[in-house]
């Protein structure tokens, strides 16, 4: 050591530690610059790019259907809704007619999508305030869902098996039935989500009052999903903007005003249901009809600005893509949610404590694949 | 509180904000074309002018930056902003453009709209877009010795780029 | 007076969380869901569509019904798919078509998105259900799916 | 039947005559600590194996079930593995007392264990301030987590042993007074007397009624605090610290620190056995003429007892560190110290629940 220390007893310093990129609670490789003082939080940077790979970049030379399969990997816990949106956008762009069919299909799978990103989720949220358990009881029912993917669609993470014009094939036989089995078995088991955690003394005192957003700062940092929803600002993509099938069934946008973490939990929790109420409304309903609609083997979208958003689990995800008339799109941008969710996170944790912040990001519900792209 | 809102909302048309901006003489220009949105390209010394008045002014009162784009037009480089609003839902479209590919510089919108400190940030990141007034430029996803933009149309990288 | 009956209220949804987990732990031998894997292999029974990796079918008289259009290869996003073909003249009609020498496929680089197998026009190739690929040598992943001295069926054409 | 009563004094008798009376002295002692050593490892390795199986059926999955006959040996594998990995050498660590953090931890544990009771036979160390010296000699361990979080000049490890440190000198308060409650009642700090009030009256949890099985929540909440487990593993808490203080250490020494965790475990649920449900005493004396059954018995309470805290562990959240504070200073304490007069007028007038 060259620099000599000033040694002054009983001095209080701040100090700087590196949360990440190799930390179980970032959830992956996200590496978080914190200046503490004792317990307390004085700054939070977030450093990005430890999972970056340039899929904006790959997404320039590939053709329209080579880039569904890309958005699996971005976040990939709503991998399903991701590609939804980079269909929709061409499918809009071509102004093509989508059958009724594909279009409650999309919505159910989107919906269980949703629900399987929440049940991983609650999971998590439980072992990064210390409940360990909770992490297999969301993993038990989430693995159903993955049988019904896997059953239907070939995969269990990446899916991939929206293409432009629909669907890559029909639904197997069995996903009526077994949907609706686990929407039964379901049903049973989110109130115990409630009576493990929700209702929990400690789990309340440690996330009520924390980590607070107003509505104000929720909009001016381009907060979306259930973290903006939970501090009042109204923006379910699938309510202000419908798109497959979300016009024609009933449900309800679960907001509130409070805006802390508790808030925030809760938002997911009421979303699930929200979204068991969706499919019990479709899946009885799937009209017959084709699975797609005959494209062009290469597609060529006109010239143009094409943009469409989406609500994926995390919040809105907005495509928007540049085209010159060419097989691959000019230019192509993701808006991820997490990415937008993440700049608020300063806000929300700088003055509370080191285990605060644990919780506020995992009410964040942050997937880095989907910041980093 | 009431939170049961009318999501059939439709704010201004975008005739009458096309109206309305031209009333504040920013020198835009507007085009519909090609696009869902109403487009308006500003000159990059009104931009933050723009911005402002765009967020404060009681009838736009364009609140939510739901997405900044940093663009390679071939030519050009710019960024394209695009814009909610929370109260009347309407949307809009801000691109901003120059023809200067050494030393590109905008002004920062990040104390209008706080997301777009991040976003800003990827944009320098990605096409070497400055922005004064932002409080911490730097790169972001790439490494923070990275030389060129990887997301320009020029950028050449022989080793890590498979061209099909 | 709020300062007992926080303590009254706090003592039971610990207890009721307790009996969630206390519940589970008395049933476990009902409750429990592990599989153990490699015990449960000759069970184990993958669903039919399951994407394990391409394979091409071939029937008993060791002929396949790849063409050798190369539509798979194009329209793989990470070029996992390498066809090498050659002309050949047809014995019936006297003209020139294409027949595959090798289809190579590389699993390790394959992201399993099932493009290739959509745009097949013969149906050459499919999905296996073959899960377990992991190999000590990364040259064991490129596979060449036609086996050798196999040939095209009879009858499978080109769409063109 | 009174064979296996005198098994210990044939032992000391034999080798009294044997040797001279110091050399014998020497052996003997060699001899129980060679005994509670091995003890303490055998406990250790079986506590692990315990928390692990019951945290797996909790969570809904079969846990170690591969190495021997239902896993039982797994924890002597993971044993082995741990002895043969590598020490990790710190480049910027205090040596000294990185070294040392280890030894203060375990030697705390082993020292605390010599004063249990198994039985009425088995009982190494009967000293009349038993209770007390139990209480003393636990809290020694903090000293080495303090020092392993400090000496590994990991910043991490530090929040960690500074965590420790105030979560046990809080803590230890309201084990103190809790135990306080029940020693009114027994009026005797030797462990061999407070039993044998119990054996007499009935276990103290009946004996004491409402004030003593408050003073066994708060014993046991307290407790859990002390051993640094969940609700209460703040010191370690991996969801924000890593591994806390031991984030640094490898191989055996990691081993040390793990062990004494449940070896610490074992003596708050022992301490708790022996005040509250009568230690080697069985229900209803039903095996009194079989004291060697008290080993059983006591065993069991234990057991049932580290149950209840691996319960705790595996269902509920952590608590955050002023709200840890928040608990003891303003919930736990002032009910203790009420407790303890609730106590003391129950004495003094008489109505406790005697046989």
């Amino acid at each position: 050591m060259t620099t000599t220390i000033e040694t002054n007893t009983f001095k209080s310093e701040e100090y700087f530690i590196n949360m990440g990129p190799q930390h179980p609670a970032t959830h992956g490789v996200l590496r978080l610059l914190l200046t503490i003082d004792g317990e307390i939080i004085k700054n939070v940077e977030p450093d990005l790019g430890y999972i970056h790979r340039s899929i904006e970049k790959m997404c320039e030379r590939d053709s329209y259907q080579q880039i569904v399969h890309l958005t699996d990997r971005m976040d990939y816990l709503s991998s399903h809704i991701n590609n939804e949106a980079v269909c929709l956008t061409v499918e809009n762009a071509l102004g093509l007619e989508i059958p009724e069919r594909v279009k409650v299909i999309r919505t159910i799978l989107a919906e269980l999508t949703r629900l399987a990103s929440h049940q991983l989720w609650w999971g998590v949220m439980g072992m990064d305030v210390g409940a360990l358990t909770t992490y297999f009881y969301g993993f038990r029912d989430r693995e159903l869902i993955n049988d019904i993917f896997e059953e239907t669609c070939g995969a269990r993470l990446t899916m991939n098996y929206n293409i432009p014009g629909g669907l890559m094939f029909d639904i197997h036989p069995n996903f009526v039935k077994r949907t609706k089995d686990f929407i039964a078995h379901f049903k049973t088991k989110l109130p115990e989500y409630d009576t493990l955690l929700t209702g929990n003394v400690i789990f309340q005192k440690r996330t009520q009052g924390v980590g607070i957003l107003t509505k104000e700062d929720a909009i001016s940092f381009g907060t979306t999903g259930p973290v903006a929803r939970a501090s009042g600002f109204s923006c379910d993509i699938r309510k202000h903007h419908p798109y497959s099938a979300y016009d024609r069934v009933q449900f309800n946008e679960a907001i509130s005003t409070v805006g802390d973490t508790f808030t925030r939990y809760q938002m997911r929790i009421q979303e699930m249901w929200e979204s068991i109420s969706i499919i019990d409304q479709l899946i009885d309903n799937i009209p017959d009809g084709d699975f797609k609609v005959a494209t062009n083997a290469v597609i060529k979208l006109p010239k143009g600005e094409f943009y469409q958003k989406v609500e994926t689990a995390r919040g809105e995800l907005g495509v928007f893509i540049v085209s010159d008339g060419k097989k691959s799109p000019y230019r192509m941008k993701f808006r991820s949610p997490g990415f937008s969710n993440l700049s608020a996170l300063k806000k929300m944790a700088v003055g509370s404590k080191l285990g605060d912040l644990v919780a506020i990001m995992a009410t964040l519900d942050i997937v880095v694949p989907d910041i980093d792209r | 509180m009431d939170l049961t809102k009318d999501y059939k909302i439709i704010g201004m048309t975008n005739s009458e904000l096309q109206t309305l901006i031209n009333s504040w003489n920013f020198e835009v220009e507007f085009s519909e074309a090609e696009s869902q949105f109403l487009n308006i390209t500003v000159k990059p010394e009104n931009l933050h002018q723009l911005g402002l008045q765009l967020k404060s002014n009681k009838e736009t009162s364009f609140d939510f930056l739901f997405c900044v784009t940093g663009m390679d037009w071939g030519t050009d480089l710019g960024v394209v902003y695009h814009l909610e609003s929370t109260t009347h839902r309407h949307q809009i479209v801000v691109k901003v453009k120059t023809s200067d590919r050494e030393n590109p510089t905008f002004d920062s919108v990040c104390d209008i709209w706080y997301t777009a400190e991040f976003h800003e940030m990827e944009v320098f990141d990605f096409f070497g877009i400055k922005f004064n007034n932002h409080p911490n430029l730097k790169r972001l996803f790439m490494p923070l010795d990275w030389v060129g933009y990887p997301l320009r149309k020029d950028y050449v990288d022989e080793v890590n780029m498979v061209i099909k | 007076m709020s300062y007992f009956s926080d303590i009254y209220n706090g003592v039971k949804t610990l207890l009721t969380g307790m009996s969630v987990t206390g519940k589970y732990f008395f049933n476990a031998r009902k409750e429990i869901i592990t599989q153990q894997f490699p015990d449960n292999r000759a069970t184990l029974k993958m669903f039919d569509r399951f994407r394990g990796e391409v394979v091409m079918p071939h029937d008993e008289n060791n002929e396949h019904r790849c063409t050798g259009c190369q539509k798979c290869e194009l329209a793989c996003p990470n070029g996992t798919i390498e066809i090498i073909w050659d002309r050949v003249v047809d014995e019936e009609t006297g003209k020139k078509i294409k027949v595959i020498d090798k289809h190579i496929y590389h699993l390790s680089m394959c992201t399993m998105c099932g493009l290739c197998i959509e745009a097949c026009p013969t149906d050459a190739i499919k999905w296996s259900q073959n899960f377990s690929n992991s190999s000590y040598d990364r040259t064991q992943l490129t596979k060449v799916l036609n086996k050798p001295g196999s040939k095209i069926m009879p009858g499978v054409k080109d769409k063109e | 039947m009174n064979l296996p009563l005198s098994i210990t004094k044939n032992i000391h008798d034999w080798l009294f005559e044997l040797m001279s009376a110091p050399i014998a002295a020497v052996v003997e002692m060699v001899l129980i600590a060679v005994a509670f050593l091995g003890f303490f490892a055998l406990a250790g390795l079986l506590l692990v194996y315990m928390e692990r199986r019951i945290a797996a059926f909790f969570q809904l999955r079969l846990g170690p079930n591969r190495v021997g006959p239902q896993g039982l040996f797994q924890t002597i594998a993971d044993a082995l593995k741990l002895v043969s990995k590598e020490l990790v050498v710190i480049d910027k660590a205090d040596k000294f007392l990185y070294n040392l953090a280890p030894y203060f931890v375990i030697v705390a544990s082993l020292m605390a264990l010599s004063v249990l009771p198994f039985s009425q036979e088995f009982h190494a160390f009967d000293i009349n301030i038993g209770v007390f010296f139990l209480l003393a000699v636990s809290s020694i361990g903090v000293i080495g987590i303090l020092l392993g979080g400090w000496a590994s000049n990991n910043k991490y490890a530090l929040i960690g042993a500074m965590r420790s440190g105030l979560q046990t000198i809080s803590y230890e308060l309201s084990v103190g007074l809790s135990i306080l409650t029940i020693v009114l009642l027994a009026g005797s700090l030797q462990i061999s007397e407070i039993i044998a009030v119990q054996q007499k009256g009935g276990w103290f949890i009946i004996q004491g009624h409402i004030p003593a099985f408050i003073a066994f929540m708060i014993f046991m909440i307290a407790g859990t605090a002390e051993t640094n487990r969940a609700p209460f593993d703040l010191v370690e808490a991996e969801s924000e610290l890593g591994a806390g203080f031991h984030t640094e250490y490898s191989g055996m020494k990691f081993a040390y620190f793990f062990l004494a965790e449940f070896i610490n475990m074992f003596i708050i649920a022992a301490i708790g056995t022996i005040l509250f449900f009568g230690g080697w005493l069985s229900p209803f004396g039903i095996t009194e003429s079989i004291p060697l059954l008290g080993v059983m018995w006591f065993m069991l309470k234990v057991l049932g007892l580290v149950f209840l805290m691996m319960w705790f562990r595996w269902t509920f959240p952590r608590l955050r560190v002023d709200q840890l504070l928040t608990l003891e200073w303003k919930y736990l304490l002032p009910i203790n110290l009420f407790n303890i007069v609730f106590m003391a007028v129950i004495v003094w007038l008489g109505l406790t629940i005697n046989f």
